[in-house]
């Protein structure tokens, strides 16, 4: 079934270092599980963006944007009031019933994390947020840190994964380098993958990524792919046994023409 | 009758949007499976997109066996898209699916890779196909082309029951940043609003030269943009790069379409077909399905 | 280099447009003298306009007479844009031409009405020219052409100095109200930005194909757009519709190449020829002129 | 010589009737000849619209515009603060060295009058603005009049053409059925022509009509071009002894294809 696409309105603009965190009112869109992401309407532009949800207010989602290129600038520019269609929950997020999370973050990885803390407090009662850990490039990226309070923070050039325990179950997102070395570093790991998406669901086949061999589309097995192995050193059931690797080419089947 | 465009809708994965539409096309099926051109195979480009799928799919056989019969499940009148490398490849295909009482049509993707598009090649292939199979045949043809009116009157020459225009035309957009191409082939094929233009030539010129009924595509956002493929000469709407940002654009386009065709004192789309040429046309298209 | 694309600026109404250009190319020159085709012969699109000017031109014999010497009076380093409906009439032309002086190079206009666009077609119409002038030759090609790339490598053969890349493709709009055709000739060129990832594409295919040096041209807008066209394989750079709306575009997009050129540590325009593709091309055009 | 091209502010967007009077600074922007026109940016679209002038305020250009489709509309939308890109003045103006002006003007045509009117009466020294009749189809549209004190006004079904005294040196806008009627009804008239534009300097031939059995472009030969004849039945020197007649296949040479 693909999932609901509604009319939203803007009803928040804020800056957070460099990223915007823009809200909308939620109407009869669900959130869905943390690392899922929606399709927003960027005005003016032909296809629709990939992002993930960061924060479920009460009647409210949130999307935290970093403004690389005329889609997500177009979606930052919203101001309360405006409306755009959003299409979503898609994808697979992240699975929550692991014993030990510690929630890994990159940059703008750091998108889907604060709602994926706050279903995992909710869903272990009283014992609090699970920890987590952020890397960021400059000082005033790390300033998004303030969305996921406790979390650890380093900046280049400490990276990420040097804050990272081990046998924790790792929930992670970030650019692709830090992914591929979260996935070396913990076995088992949940990664949320970026890949050029048109659709979200299916029909465009624009994200397709090798996955155990085969070419397969994002959007509908990911963006979350689980690493081979597991923290304890046994192979997650049910799990991928081997990585993606979005964007290698070296992976992929040989090149052939146009569509 | 409003379709969807070859390889902009997977039935499987997103039912519910195949089901808003009167006909179901399948994603170019090619002899043998293909994964596709590494990645990435999507960019935008002003008022349009680029692609370079490269006809990922399971391969007539897979196809046969795996997909079709839960496409059929799902109880979609159902056209399969034809690819190939050459006439043989194309008629061998259609004689599979020629025994398959799901399959209403045909259609020949005619504007594929390494094949040449010249119009006694088309033509060639046309007839290959028209010897394997009893099921309607609908020529899809490519704006990359000098004449392309010449090119339909030889697939209708050569049997084909209906034209479909036209396939993305290629382009290139480079990496702002590298200034690297954007995608791994480099050159793409672009669809969406940027095609409209050309999409409507190809059908008006079409429309003049051949009897043939006509599907229109290419860059159908509205309504408003069925009506034109229409008036230009198109029979039947096929709706693609729209569908990526709004799966629900075949409800959408259907209730402006109708909403234009009162307008115009219009009752239904088959009204509408043709009436951009000065004079009525001398005749009109068999409706075929 | 930055030039106008032919058709797209007169240099006797508008000589100090023309003078901010490094080189003027007239408006195609047939050899009868045509009054063009009727009105409405423009129309606007989406990010594009549709022409069917139709080749309005004084004819090769008045255009010698009157034209030339006013054009030269400019002080314009002037190409001339040859058409025909025959080799033997671009043939003509050229050699009329190739006494002048005043004229440095012809661009043959092989994207012409009723000329066929097959690859010998054009390469026939170099070769006949190829005999007529030792003036340099470059051919211009229409990107309605499914092998752009083997035209290219055909001209080429038969004697081309370069390439003009690209002519517009066929495109119809529709008059809101009326649901005609809005040019009195119902198809017209479509030029502007909708073109640019077409033209993108022929540019960066005939580099890999072809060692003639090109000017691309398509929708050029912004210093940065040139600078794509450069990137993709260009040596040179034309101005079409972008002189419409905005007659200082010459010495705007000149200001902002140069501004785009050193914010990627380049030199000049040469340097960025071709560095959209992977490697580095086995070889350089020839500087021409 | 080309003429200037500027960015200009927007200074007033007022409703006249069902047009927008648009004003402008003027910056280094000559007026021009009344009749003369400018090419206004359309905000969003590729090419230019030729619109007239219509007044000529101190520091200011204004502009009445009809919003009769995407390039008159974006152009409407512009309000106070907005800037656009005005070329202008081009082609060729009324002639006022004549004894007894008349003003007609037809629907949206009333555009070029004020100007002209102001003008006209500045020569005249103190003998008062020229008279003036004007047409229009509604008695919304005929709310423009009030940019044209003093003139006389009919709404359809009566025709413009009815009011126009004889011999009266009359210089005319509107509908192109209009003008025809009073090319007809009026020798020598000065009629101000429309014609698709894409540049308005000459350099796209999109405008071209046919002028003295030849193919001309409108926007270097007009808009105004004086009809066969004059007032007093004496030929008028040096003017085409045949008009336009802009859009009409009829008088076009035989059809061929593309550019
Ligand atoms: C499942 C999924 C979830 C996502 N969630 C989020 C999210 O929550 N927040 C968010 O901001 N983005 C998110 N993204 C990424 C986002 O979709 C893209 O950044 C966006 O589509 C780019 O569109 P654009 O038009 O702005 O830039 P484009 O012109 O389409 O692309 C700009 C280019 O910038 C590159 N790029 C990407 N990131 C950067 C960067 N940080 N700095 C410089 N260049 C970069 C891209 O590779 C691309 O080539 C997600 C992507 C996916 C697939
Ligand atoms: C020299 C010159 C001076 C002009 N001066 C003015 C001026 O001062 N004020 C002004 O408003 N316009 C003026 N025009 C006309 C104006 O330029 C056009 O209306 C405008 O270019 C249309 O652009 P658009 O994008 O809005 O509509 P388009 O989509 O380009 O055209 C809309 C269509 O509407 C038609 N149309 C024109 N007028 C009407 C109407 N009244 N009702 C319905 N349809 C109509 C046109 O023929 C055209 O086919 C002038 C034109 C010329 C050549
Ligand atoms: C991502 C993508 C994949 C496509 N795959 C195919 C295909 O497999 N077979 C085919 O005949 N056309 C294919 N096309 C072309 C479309 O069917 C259609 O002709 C074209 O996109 C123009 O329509 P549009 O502008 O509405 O998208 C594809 C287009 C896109 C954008
Ligand atoms: C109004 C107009 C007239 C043209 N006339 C000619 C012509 O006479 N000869 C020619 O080779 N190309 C002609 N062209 C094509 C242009 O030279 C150019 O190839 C095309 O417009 C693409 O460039 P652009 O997008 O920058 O306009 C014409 C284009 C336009 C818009
Ligand atoms: S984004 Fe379209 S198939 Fe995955
Ligand atoms: S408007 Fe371009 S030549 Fe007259």
């Amino acid at each position: 079934m693909t999932p609901r696409r509604e009319l939203l309105r803007v009803t928040g603009n804020e800056r957070v270092g460099p990223y915007t965190l823009l809200r909308t009112a939620r109407g009869g869109v669900e959130p869905g599980r943390p690392g899922q992401f929606f399709m927003l309407e960027a005005p003016g532009r032909v296809l629709p963006r990939p992002m993930s949800l960061c924060l479920a207010p009460t009647g409210e989602l949130a999307f935290l944007i970093d403004p690389v290129g005329p889609g997500t600038q177009a979606i930052c520019a919203l101001q309360p009031g405006d409306e755009l269609h959003v299409l979503g929950p898609l994808g697979n997020g992240f699975r929550l019933d692991v014993p030990r999370p510690l929630l890994v973050g990159g940059g703008i990885g750091i998108a889907p994390l604060p709602y994926t803390a706050q279903v995992l407090a909710a869903r272990a009662g009283g014992r609090g947020v699970p920890p987590a850990v952020l890397g960021f490039r400059t000082a005033l990226h790390a300033e998004a840190a303030v969305l996921l309070p406790g979390a650890e923070v380093c900046i280049e050039p400490t990276y990420v994964t040097a804050l990272i325990p081990a046998a924790m179950d790792v929930l992670a997102c970030g650019p692709e380098p830090m992914l591929e070395a979260v996935r070396a570093q913990c076995p088992g790991s949940q990664l949320a993958w970026e890949a050029p998406m048109a659709c979200g669901y299916g029909a465009c086949y624009g994200c397709a990524i090798e996955i155990d061999g085969e070419i397969k589309r994002l959007c509908i097995e990911g963006p979350v792919l689980t690493a081979p192995g597991s923290p304890d050193g046994a192979t997650a059931p049910g799990s991928p046994d081997r990585a993606p690797a979005p964007g290698s080419p070296d992976r992929a089947p040989a090149p052939a023409e146009a569509a | 009758m409003i379709l969807n465009a070859s390889g902009c809708l997977d039935a499987l994965t997103a039912p519910d949007v195949a089901q808003q539409l009167d006909c179901f096309v399948t994603k170019t099926v090619t002899p043998l499976p293909r994964g596709g051109n590494p990645p990435i195979r999507i960019a935008e480009t002003a008022v349009g997109m680029l692609n370079s799928i490269g006809l990922a799919n399971p391969g007539i056989d897979r196809f046969l066996v795996a997909n079709l019969p839960e496409l059929a499940a799902l109880g979609l009148r159902l056209w399969v898209s034809v690819g190939g490398f050459s006439a043989e490849e194309y008629a061998r295909s259609c004689a599979l699916l020629d025994g398959r009482p799901e399959v209403e049509a045909l259609e020949l993707n005619l504007s594929c890779p390494n094949v040449e598009e010249a119009a006694e090649s088309a033509a060639q292939i046309v007839a290959a196909c028209r010897a394997a199979t009893t099921k309607p045949i609908w020529a899809k043809l490519s704006p990359a082309n000098w004449d392309i009116a010449a090119s339909a009157r030889a697939v209708e020459a050569a049997g084909a029951d209906g034209l479909s225009l036209v396939n993305t035309i290629r382009g290139l957009a480079l990496d702002p940043r590298t200034n690297r191409p954007k995608l791994h082939t480099a050159t793409g094929g672009l669809s969406g609003p940027a095609l409209k233009p050309i999409a409507l030539a190809a059908v008006f010129q079409c429309r003049r030269a051949s009897a043939l009924p006509i599907v229109g595509m290419g860059g159908v956002w509205s309504g408003r943009d069925a009506f034109e493929l229409l008036a230009a000469g198109a029979t039947h709407v096929a709706l693609g790069t729209v569908l990526f940002g709004d799966p629900g654009a075949p409800t959408r386009v259907a209730a402006e379409l109708r909403a234009e065709l009162a307008r115009f004192g219009l009752e239904c789309p088959r009204d509408a077909s043709g009436i951009a040429h000065d004079h009525a046309l001398s005749f009109q298209p068999p409706l075929l399905l």
